[in-house]
């Protein structure tokens, strides 16, 4: 990739929409490389790091969260067109995050859910990617992104070649470290197999089934999955569909899944017992 | 820096950051002084609220556990361990002490991380005069690469215990997905060791920076435990004798969504007002259970008066908290044992679950209903920094007749340094804090 | 007056009658005669009614038509030995595109009127000419489509 | 019965079977470890048997059997101390013999200099302990594809030499085994150094090498009892009946290739995840890809040669998409490669029963019951088709220096490399060079002339790799590995009439071919060039093309897709430059180069005006990694492009040319 002037380095910037802060936090996290990542590229804009602002122009803009309120829509366009390359940060920014579960719920019984005075709160029904808005140049998937791949991606900018981010399922992570199967080998119900790799299978290696946190794989045959998991292992309609219903639900084809298998109607509190009057109490509804 | 001056009349000053740096998450600071005295004082939050409290309805407690843990980039664990005590203790499962001890360590990892990027990434810039650890390595490049030791060898506890720094995926109720086995501990032992010794460096460098004037008698509140230094266990306790069971934190406190500010602040229900938690409470409150060598460099500093007075020197409070944490994870390490099984069984019961653990930030409070068959009805979260906010605004007030003398730009500058003090964590509050005081009519 | 017996062979070499039974050749020579155009020089226009219809013995043809704003493009070039004007027996008779020499043209073109009226009347003709102009027809069709595919465009590479 | 009385003392003959006592085992072990062995064996973790480094017989799974089914699999307790009383687990020796993840070279860019040193490897002596006859086959089946063909890899071959293959006869079998189908199994009859047959009280003892002559000289064994020896092979036998003969492997092959059409091949693609669990557990799959493992600065690069799959979507893509871009097409790629054209390339199954893919699909999905399906059992021979050798080639990068650069059209650069590996001044036409810069992929990049001292490279920058070679300037470097590939078959064009077609840089690996036909004018006839480009301004070799029909004798037809005013030549397509030709064609054969849709246009175009599929020769493009056939990237049918191609006859392809997935 090529910069504005010759010899200079990209000027990057960290902005963030909707999120936990804990991707951007994965460039701070990156101990062994970062002073070194400091001397490759000059960080002009990243509040959480430092008060030296900057509004841009961005050679790289590494953008976190969801477009989540009203302002969110205007801001994010103008930021891509204040950056050369747009690149999104986790799972938020790449899939609407955990915070777009209320995509398929009412947002006003969300809203009136956790606030007294929900009149004040002015957020948007639906937490979307940035890419729903804007173009996106490249994606770190994940909740959180991986520093390897994080470290791929700067490198990747510094050499000019295409980062190396693969497409593949959990599954192929697995095999390669030795992991047992946990759906094989324990019956636990697991998305590897549809969710693109990067983590280094970590839930499997850790006994426990993905969660699908980097996102559906390209062609992700997840209704196959989903059909799967309801004839084997005596598990109902609704808790196939919660195990798409994670931090990358709103990403197609786990999209279809929640909404084919009942959409998220037990997030409603339905067989729920009554809120309890104690402690917030006041701010509940 | 973004401190501007808005002349008001003759003898009105707005200090305002319009988006404050170096914290987590997206606030502003307001600080209007007429005639040398403070008409406003705010934390304004704009961060986008995400609405936890619904989406956890309708999950299980292990997928509770993955999604609070989404609330905080920083502190994931301690989202994770109040919400597993909480839902251990309505079930009544009683975990291996091999267990108890891992979530300790883990514990220590996300303390040791979150510490050494506060004191270092967030905070030091201010006392020194850098806008960043960045601009700042370039002139004390090795302090900065002794801090990023530190944080990686935080960062690398919980690696090794849950996965990953951010968002680790083993904690179950019961206890873990999988527990790590001796050798994996052993083969960390050495760089826990050497971030030990390079914390000590940091509590005398901590301790000899120049502490702003400040103070102020607060209430303190924190978890306390008779043998051990406080994080998963204890009993709520405050300065002024508040005793309470860890899941009964409601009896004492409210939170409501205050119409002036539109945030949820935490307060006490005695009518006392504001309160503070985090490093500084704790330090005041269980100084006496910290582990040997943090409590000797304490007292060498000779600074836990005005650890409790001053809010400035809780990046002491927080460097002494370093040690402990390497100190701590070293001997959990030396002693560990696996336990027989990583899991033990537990079944559902519906009812209220609630526990507080202490969050490197301080106090954090989980309350969740569970349904009959076996889902979460209603959930409750405090975290620290809204319990704080009140004394924060009631800080900024505190500090003002010490700041307004100085010129403008390096008053605020002083008000935000006081604001990074406390550490807040804007995301973790904004689940249920307000975010535009201007969209109010 | 054409010389017929030329014409005949002529059009035996080409593909387009070659192999045609001899009463039907000849029939078709009778229908025929010689034509020529200089480089530049417009043998038909897109819209008008489609009177010339032959095969290139010599020379190029270049198919245009006309694009607002960008004037008239070449879309195909027709080469010796190919078929032009087969709009002429094929209804509404009237011309697909516009069609200009581009190099000395020599070739065999054929009376409109006159073929249609044969082609009516003389059912061997029509059997022997509609398969062939179909063949024409349906191999610019493939022509056509490969250069939509535009199979030498460069990829659409994003930044990465 | 055997009644006569055993024989209590004396030695076994020098391949046994000698009896092993059960607690002697571990003297076993102490030997292995005493040559200096590593051992990896069958142990216990996390609930399954998996191979890993044991140090003792404790280790061991003791008294354990596996339950496995489709998609399942559940160790349950068993009676008595049996060590080896299950089947196979997810783990296969390839492990070892083929690690997961392999540094080929390290590669480093300083200015100008770029430097490539191959990793060599010291691979541990290692002991296997516990290989079943399955996966004897599948060593075998793995010796034969990475060092039993023209092409190897050395980093398989230090490997294998250092292990030494205890096998153990199995005495059970699982739900999803068929050794049998596939007659790999279940008697361990050959490919190890050491057997084992466990019976109650001890092992039976067989060396099947040298090296386990020795081992047996000194282990503490006495000569087996007949009853010993018939207690062990009745108990092989008893498994050989438990799993049966689930598959008619007589003539899989052809009844498999007769089916690319089936239904079912959709069918089978609603339950696959095409999660690639299969490929990666199966014991023969060696399809691999290379990862560039680069510092910050990308001055250092390593490349990395990793376990790859066929049932990733990005396997068999190339600039502008994927050859196998549905589900279907990968599961039928996987399936007739493993049972039908390994046999084509490699005379032997790539399957050897052992059923891992069965019982490590999450999803379950049943081989046997696949192949029944889409290819039920009626009898026919094998056709083995032997495969034409192509020219040696190094296994490392050397660097070449760019001595000259040439802008061809606005992205396409032809560089003139000096410093080449030798072999090149004896590459031939059509052949290519892996190419390589540190940090980026190594690309295929068909060569575009040969010099004495060096080669022509025409390089197209669409993506990031082939704009960074694109952008290379005098005397910068570039690592290179070939000729690789086959040849246009220009003996075969001697004393005929040539037609070459062509489109964009697809001239590029033709100009090697008109510059031989140059160099030797009279051996051959009419040539005809026709060559198609995009717009006038894309023709490649513009100075060359038009030397080409004016001095050198040529037939040269040129056309535009799209031109303006200024351009007089034709307009459209390639074939209609001679889609209208009367011309002799049985003297004629064609060379085709070009984008794939317009190669099959111009073959058809070709077969209409007389050329037959024997004569017209088209060169393929497939994603080509390792370039020699052993990273499986560019499989197509029983071909491996790069290896058997990437010229290649339209009658060789037969219906696979042009059919969607292959």
């Amino acid at each position: 990739m090529q910069h504005g002037q010759v010899g200079a380095h990209p000027r990057v910037g960290v902005v963030k929409f909707a999120s936990c802060d804990g991707c951007q936090l994965t460039i701070l996290n990156l101990e062994d490389e970062l002073l070194s990542v400091v001397e490759h590229f000059d960080i002009i804009d990243f509040p959480e790091a430092t008060s030296a602002r900057s509004a841009g122009p961005y050679d790289v803009l590494f953008v976190e969260g969801s477009v989540s309120e009203p302002a969110h829509l205007e801001r994010i366009v103008e930021l891509r067109k204040r950056c050369r390359t747009l690149v999104t940060i986790g799972a938020c920014a790449t899939a609407g995050g955990i915070q777009a579960l209320r995509n398929w719920g009412d947002h006003d019984a969300f809203r009136a859910s956790v606030y007294a005075h929900p009149e004040y709160i002015h957020t948007l029904a639906k937490s979307t990617p940035i890419a729903d808005h804007v173009q996106v140049d490249a994606e770190l998937r994940g909740c959180p992104i991986d520093p390897g791949q994080l470290v791929e991606l700067l490198t990747a900018l510094v050499t000019g070649r295409r980062p190396q981010l693969i497409d593949e399922a959990v599954c192929m992570e697995c095999k390669r470290r030795g992991v047992v199967c946990v759906m094989v080998g324990k019956g636990i119900p697991c998305l590897g197999q549809v969710t693109q790799t990067g983590c280094g299978a970590i839930c499997p290696r850790f006994g426990r089934g993905c969660y699908g946190c980097f996102g559906p794989r390209e062609q992700a045959n997840a209704a196959g999955l989903a059909r799967y998991f309801e004839a084997v292992g005596d598990r109902t309609t609704e808790d196939v569909g919660r195990l798409f219903a994670g931090f990358t639900a709103y990403s197609e084809p786990f999209r279809s899944m929640v909404s084919d298998l009942g959409g998220t109607r037990w997030a409603r509190g339905e067989g729920a017992v009554e809120a309890a009057p104690a402690g917030g109490g006041d701010a509940r509804n | 820096m973004h401190g501007t001056e808005v002349p008001k009349g003759a003898d009105e000053r707005l200090y305002e950051v319009t988006e404050l740096t170096r914290v987590e998450g997206e606030g502003s600071l307001r600080l209007r002084v007429r005639d040398g005295k403070v008409v406003e004082a705010s934390l304004g939050i704009f961060e986008t609220p995400r609405y936890f409290e619904q989406i956890v309805v309708g999950r299980t407690p292990d997928e509770v556990i993955d999604i609070v843990a989404r609330i905080c980039g920083i502190c994931p664990i301690a989202y994770q361990m109040s919400a597993v005590h909480a839902f251990e203790d309505l079930f009544g499962v009683a975990i291996d002490p091999a267990v108890r001890a891992l979530r300790r360590l883990l514990y220590c990892g996300e303390w040791i991380e979150s510490h050494a990027l506060h004191i270092y990434l967030l905070h030091a810039p201010d006392f020194l005069g850098y806008e960043s650890a960045i601009a700042m390595a370039a002139d004390h490049r090795e302090t900065v690469e002794k801090a990023l030791r530190m944080k990686k060898a935080g960062n690398h506890l919980i690696g090794i215990l849950g996965g990953r720094s951010v968002h680790p995926v083993s904690v179950r109720v019961g206890g873990f997905s999988r527990v790590p086995r001796r050798r994996e501990l052993e083969a960390h032992r050495p760089a826990l060791a050497e971030s030990l010794e390079l914390a000590k460096e940091t509590v005398r460098l901590t301790a000899s920076l120049p502490m702003p004037a400040f103070a102020r008698e607060p209430r303190v509140v924190s978890l306390r435990h008779p043998d051990e230094y406080p994080y998963n266990d204890g009993r709520i306790v405050s300065s002024d004798g508040l005793d309470l069971r860890p899941s009964d934190w409601g009896e004492a406190f409210e939170e409501s969504h205050v119409e002036r500010s539109n945030a949820l602040h935490a307060r006490a229900k005695d009518g006392k007002g504001v309160y503070l938690v985090g490093p500084a409470a704790r330090v005041v409150l269980a100084a006496d259970q910290l582990h040997p060598v943090a409590r000797e460099l304490l007292a060498e500093t000779g600074m836990a008066e005005l650890i409790r007075t001053n809010i400035y020197a809780s990046i002491v409070a927080r460097a002494v908290e370093l040690v402990h944490a390497l100190a701590e994870a070293i001997d959990i390490i030396d002693a560990y044992r696996p336990p027989a099984e990583p899991m033990v069984a537990w079944t559902s019961r519906p009812g209220v679950g609630a526990w507080a653990t202490e969050a490197p930030r301080g106090l954090l409070f989980h309350r969740y209903e569970v349904d009959e068959r076996g889902r979460v009805a209603a959930a409750q979260i405090v975290p620290p920094t809204s319990q704080n906010q009140a004394a924060i605004e009631r800080d900024l007030v505190v500090a003002a007749p010490n700041v307004i003398d100085l010129p403008q730009a390096e008053a605020t500058v002083r008000l935000e340094q006081m604001i990074r003090s406390y550490d807040p964590c804007i995301s973790c509050a904004t689940h249920f804090l307000d975010l535009r005081i201007e969209e109010e009519d | 007056m054409e010389d017929q017996t030329a014409l005949l062979a002529e059009l035996n070499a080409s593909w387009f009658a070659s192999g045609l039974e001899p009463e039907t050749a000849m029939r078709l020579a009778g229908l025929a005669r010689s034509y020529s155009a200089e480089p530049g020089q417009e043998l038909f226009r897109e819209g008008d009614p489609s009177e010339l219809f032959g095969v290139v013995i010599r020379g190029r043809i270049a198919l245009r038509t006309l694009v607002p704003e960008r004037g008239p493009i070449t879309i195909l070039t027709i080469e010796p030995g190919d078929v032009f004007g087969w709009s002429t027996v094929v209804p509404p008779y009237r011309s697909t595109s516009s069609a200009t020499a581009i190099e000395p043209l020599e070739a065999i073109v054929f009376d409109a009127a006159g073929i249609r009226a044969a082609m009516r009347s003389d059912c061997q003709l029509a059997l022997a000419l509609y398969p062939r102009i179909m063949v024409a027809v349906s191999r610019r069709l493939n022509a056509t489509r490969l250069q939509l595919l535009d199979l030498f465009a460069a990829e659409q590479v994003k930044t990465w | 019965m055997v009644t006569t009385a055993p024989a209590r003392s004396g030695r076994p003959t020098a391949d046994g079977p000698g009896f092993l006592g059960r607690d002697d085992l571990g003297v076993l072990l102490d030997l292995l470890r005493d040559d200096g062995r590593t051992l990896i064996g069958p142990t216990v973790d996390d609930g399954t048997i998996v191979y890993d480094e044991i140090t003792s017989v404790e280790d061991l799974p003791h008294g354990v059997t596996d339950e496995q089914s489709p998609g399942r699999y559940r160790l349950e307790n068993r009676d008595g101390e049996r060590l080896f009383g299950y089947v196979v687990g997810p783990t296969s020796w390839k492990r070892w013999t083929f690690p997961p993840a392999v540094e080929l070279n390290r590669g480093t860019r300083d200015g100008h200099r770029v430097t490539f040193e191959a990793t060599t490897v010291k691979p541990p002596k290692l002991a296997f302990l516990g290989a079943r006859a399955c996966e004897l086959a599948a060593l075998a089946v793995q010796d034969r594809v990475l060092m039993g063909g023209e092409f190897v890899d050395p980093d398989y071959i230090l490997r294998r030499a250092n292990v030494l293959v205890v096998a153990v006869q199995c005495m059970t079998s699982a739900s999803t085994c068929f050794c049998t189908s596939m007659g790999t199994g279940p008697e361990v009859t050959g490919g190890f150094d050491l057997s084992l047959s466990e019976l109650d009280g001890g092992f039976l003892v067989t060396a099947g090498s040298t090296a386990g002559r020795e081992l047996l000289e000194r282990l503490p064994v006495r000569a087996a009892t007949a009853a010993e020896k018939y207690g062990a092979a009745a108990v092989v036998a008893g498994v050989r009946a438990q799993i049966g003969d689930p598959v008619t492997v007589d003539g899989l092959h052809d009844r498999l290739m007769a089916q690319l059409d089936h239904p079912r091949w959709a069918q089978v693609a609603e339950r696959c995840i095409t999660c690639g669990n299969c490929t990666l557990a199966c014991p023969t799959c060696f399809c691999t890809g290379i990862t560039q493992v680069t510092d910050l600065t990308g001055e250092n690069a390593a490349m990395e040669r990793r376990w790859d799959s066929c049932f990733s979507p990005g396997f068999a893509r190339v600039a502008g998409g994927s050859f196998r871009s549905r589900p279907r097409d990968r599961y039928r790629q996987w399936l007739t490669h493993k049972f039908g054209t390994w046999w084509d390339q490699f005379g032997t199954t790539g399957c050897t029963g052992c059923g891992r893919c069965i019982t490590w699909c999450p999803v379950g999905i049943d081989v046997r019951e696949e192949l029944n399906a889409i290819a039920p059992a009626i009898s026919l021979a094998p056709e083995v088709v032997l495969v034409e050798p192509v020219a040696a080639t190094p296994n490392d990068f050397v660097t070449a220096r760019v001595i000259a650069t040439k802008q061809e059209t606005p992205d396409t650069v032809t560089l003139t490399l000096t410093g080449t590996d030798p072999a090149f001044a004896r590459g031939g036409t059509g052949q290519f060079a892996m190419v390589a810069l540190p940090g980026f992929p190594p690309l295929p990049i068909s060569i575009s002339r040969f010099h004495a001292d060096g080669i022509e490279l025409t390089i197209r920058g669409a993506g990031p790799a082939t704009r960074a070679m694109a952008a290379l300037q005098i005397d910068d470097q570039v690592g290179l590995r070939g000729p690789l590939g086959n040849n246009w078959p220009l003996d075969r064009a001697v004393g005929r009439d040539l037609v070459i077609v062509t489109g964009g840089i697809g001239l590029a690996p033709l100009r090697p071919v008109i510059d031989t036909i140059i160099a030797n004018r009279r051996r051959y006839g009419d040539v005809k060039l026709f060559y198609g480009a995009r717009t006038p301004a894309d023709l490649h070799y513009r100075a060359e093309l038009e030397r080409w029909g004016t001095r050198d004798g040529l037939d040269v037809s040129l056309t535009v897709d799209r031109a303006g005013p200024e351009w007089t030549g034709p307009v459209g397509v390639v074939t209609q430059l001679f889609d209208q030709a009367v011309w002799d064609a049985s003297n004629m054969i064609a060379f085709v180069c070009g984008p794939e849709r317009m190669m099959q246009a111009t073959a058809s175009t070709l077969a209409g005006r007389g050329v037959p599929a024997s004569r017209t020769y088209v060169t393929l493009e497939r994603h080509m990694e390792c370039g020699i056939g052993l990273c499986g990237h560019c499989q197509m049918g029983k071909y491996f492009v790069c290896r058997d191609g990437p010229v290649f006859s339209i009658a060789q392809l037969g219906e696979i040319f042009g059919r969607e997935g292959i």
